[in-house]
């Protein structure tokens, strides 16, 4: 399930501008723990966006994407109360959506 | 009041700054030894490698420990003292030898590992050089606390009073400054005879990047 | 001698087919880059997302006593958060003692909930007990955003911290004699690219208490002050400081006062 | 993978222009969503390993294509980057990191109500060119910037 991210769109001169934080460890699968043993990968790997339900960006991401992930983008169009939800999956197959409204 | 007043102007008049002067009885007489030394006592344990025993001080880190004191003109005697104690403690070269490897001295120059609570035992200390200081120009992540050292060897030369006055810096920096920044790498055991050597180098080889 | 290694510095680069005046300008680049960077990174904080953690703790009730956080007095009564971050550390009645927010969180999780704060105080840094703390403190420091610091040194409890902290701030122990004041002693000066706030002046103490809690993008963590603290001890090759330790508190209050009048700006984001 | 989507994409993105983007746009998007992982990409040790699993033919350099870091990064477990492509019928953004140990780090597939502007923050684990990659009308185009990452603190 992960912990909730944190979304903001904010529409302007008929742009909606979108940023999320998620909070994710995003290990690269490279790393060692203190023991030398290695940690595994686990990462989000495909982002999802959508305006009142529909998609309107996706994303695959590997694991060199940085540790509690920011994305900032812009939708053309959004009006205020119009609904943002962001989806991620993870490589272990976790999800979460978390949804804002359009300020 | 009035007599902090009174300290505070004569205190500018001595050509003192900081706020360090408004420590009214942080230090010295009257100072409340007893709660800072329970403090001590009561506010750290024992984490790794590093024991707590590492709060006590020697004669140097104490006569430092109150900045407005160890600046004073009261202490120009003391300071003295201090230096001369520690400049009597380098170790020069085994086999007279000051300079090393300058490639290794820069690896050593650049890691600031060693000797923290996280640290293994095993772990190979740095010298922390480019913390505070520029050596190698092509190295843009450098420290100012202390001052470039950038053509230090063009500057220098290897003359012997030139070595072993940057020998004696870096064996124990107190010796020429009784309350150098910088620590005292030899005296203190931070790093080896063979590891200032390669600093030397980095420092002192022409063929060293710090002088090309 | 400042001169004479500036006059080394000139030559060399000269003979590197530089002139002084373009290493001049290669430098500024360096801070220019760095200051871009880090305008860049203040777009999105991921400090935010550890703040609604803290809250989710605060109000989640716990501990034996079934009993969230709400009712706690960090000094301007039960239940007050806002604003209260920025009026801390400070002298508390009910345990005759000087404290911040974080030693302040242990003893409410102690009488609110009825939990034993040991497993807490004595958890290493990066454990699930150290980071309830740590977003707890960073909520708490996020209600008094934009507020201005106003910290008292009324109590004699108070005062006597003060001074103590500044005592332990100029303290030079270890193998490397470091002193909080080795690194942080003066105006201007940096720690490689690390700009060092000077922390025995206004200035820098507002730079350095206003900023956290913070979010450090070098390891993805989220601390507060203690562990600020904690690790700037690690660092001087010191022992460790015990979590809401009196030599922690007395640091803290010697920062806070110093930054009196400052604006807080937290939760922050650093290196 | 068939050229049709593509063709479709960039049908929609001159459909956008005359503002028929919510007639078509739910229908026509759709398959944005659940492109498969491209484990092939993103396993990819070097910018050709990368462009070959992504079936990038061939990518030119255009000064449309802009890449905004900064030039330095105080610490390459966070670097911010925002990829801007001015290119009409833009349908795909990536972020490559060719010193990286995969290069490939992030694609965005941008659907015809999204601005080709996106902003991220990407891992570097030294200094390297940074290249964004982006598709438009079924063609590539590139541009490249070198970001520095220096050590930070106290090197320990």
């Amino acid at each position: 399930m992960g912990n909730p991210m944190k979304i903001r769109a904010a529409s302007k001169d008929g742009v909606t501008e979108v940023k999320v934080l998620m909070s994710h460890e995003m290990e690269t699968g490279l790393r060692k723990d203190s023991s030398g043993n290695p940690i595994p990968a686990w990462f989000i790997a495909e982002v999802t966006a959508k305006l009142n339900g529909k998609d309107v960006m996706t994303a695959q991401w590997g694991p060199s994407v940085s540790k509690n992930p920011f994305l900032s983008f812009k939708i053309k169009g959004g009006k205020a109360g119009d609904k943002v939800a962001i989806t991620w999956t993870d490589n272990k197959g976790d999800t979460r959506t978390d949804e804002a409204s359009v300020t | 009041m009035k007599k902090i007043a009174y300290i505070s102007i004569l205190a500018a008049g001595l050509g003192l700054t900081g706020s360090a002067l408004a420590a009214d009885h942080t230090w010295g007489p009257g100072a409340d030894d007893a709660s800072f030394q329970a403090m001590l006592k009561s506010g750290f344990r024992d984490a790794g490698l590093v024991k707590t025993s590492r709060l006590e001080q020697d004669p140097t880190q104490a006569f430092c420990s109150d900045p407005v004191y160890a600046a004073s003109k009261d202490a120009a005697k003391k300071r003295a003292e201090i230096e001369a104690a520690n400049l009597a403690s380098v170790k020069w070269p085994s086999d007279g030898k000051f300079l090393g490897d300058f490639k290794s001295g820069e690896k050593i120059a650049q890691s600031g590992r060693g000797l923290t609570s996280t640290d293994k035992a095993e772990q190979v200390n740095g010298g922390n050089c480019y913390n505070c200081h520029q050596l190698d120009p092509k190295e843009i992540s450098y420290g100012t606390i202390g001052p470039s050292l950038t053509g230090y060897g063009k500057l220098k030369g290897t003359s012997e009073t030139a070595l072993k006055e940057t020998w004696s810096k870096i064996w124990n920096s107190k010796s020429s400054n009784a309350c150098s920044n910088m620590p005292r790498a030899g005296h203190m055991g931070i790093l080896s005879e063979a590891q200032i050597k390669d600093l030397m180098a980095l420092l002192l080889d022409p063929a060293s990047p710090v002088n090309k | 001698m400042t001169r004479r290694f500036a006059v080394g510095f000139a030559a060399c680069l000269a003979v590197a087919g530089f002139t002084a005046g373009s290493a001049r300008a290669e430098g500024d680049k360096t801070i220019e880059g760095i200051e871009a960077y880090r305008e860049a990174l203040k777009d999105g904080n991921p400090a935010e997302l550890f703040e609604a953690q803290g809250e989710e703790l605060w109000k989640k009730k716990a501990g034996p006593k079934n009993a969230s956080l709400e009712t706690c007095d960090l000094g301007m009564g039960p239940g007050v958060v806002a604003g209260t971050y920025a009026r801390l550390p400070r002298w508390f009645k009910d345990t005759d003692k000087v404290q911040d927010a974080e030693s302040r969180v242990l003893t409410c999780m102690e009488t609110i909930q009825g939990i034993d704060t040991k497993k807490y105080v004595s958890a290493k840094w990066n454990t699930p007990e150290k980071d309830e703390l740590n977003a707890i403190a960073t909520y708490i420091s996020g209600m008094s955003k934009g507020e201005k610091v106003a910290v008292s040194l009324d109590h004699p409890k108070e005062k006597q911290m003060f001074d103590l902290g500044k005592r332990m701030f100029y303290y030079s122990a270890g193998p490397h004699d470091f002193s909080c004041s080795t690194c942080h002693g003066q105006e201007g000066v940096r720690i490689r690219l690390q700009e060092l706030p000077f922390i025995d002046s206004h200035k820098g103490a507002a730079a350095g208490w206003t900023s956290w809690p913070a979010y450090r993008v070098s390891s993805g963590q989220m601390w507060g002050m203690q562990w600020r603290l904690a690790d700037c001890f690690r660092q001087q090759r010191f022992p460790e400081p015990i979590y809401a330790s009196d030599v922690t508190i007395a640091l803290s209050m010697f920062m806070a006062s110093h930054a009196n009048g400052a604006t807080m700006n937290t939760p922050g984001i650093k290196r | 993978m068939t050229i049709e989507p593509v063709n479709r994409r960039g049908f929609l993105t001159r459909m956008a222009a005359f503002g028929l983007t919510t007639a078509l746009g739910t229908t026509l998007v759709s398959h944005l969503a659940h492109a498969e992982w491209n484990k092939a990409a993103f396993d990819g040790k070097s910018s050709a390993d990368a462009y070959k699993a992504l079936g990038v033919a061939g990518a030119a350099e255009s000064g449309d294509v802009q890449i905004l870091a900064s030039d330095i990064a105080e610490n390459g477990a966070v670097v911010p980057v925002q990829a801007v492509s001015k290119i009409p019928e833009t349908t795909q953004i990536s972020i490559l990191v060719e010193k990286n140990p995969n290069t490939l780090a992030a694609l965005f597939e941008i659907g015809p109500d999204v601005v080709p502007d996106v902003t991220t923050r990407i891992k570097m684990g030294q200094t390297s060119n940074v290249t964004v990659l982006v598709k438009a009308g079924g063609k590539y185009f590139t541009a490249t910037k070198e970001i520095k990452v220096t050590l930070g603190g106290c090197g320990g």
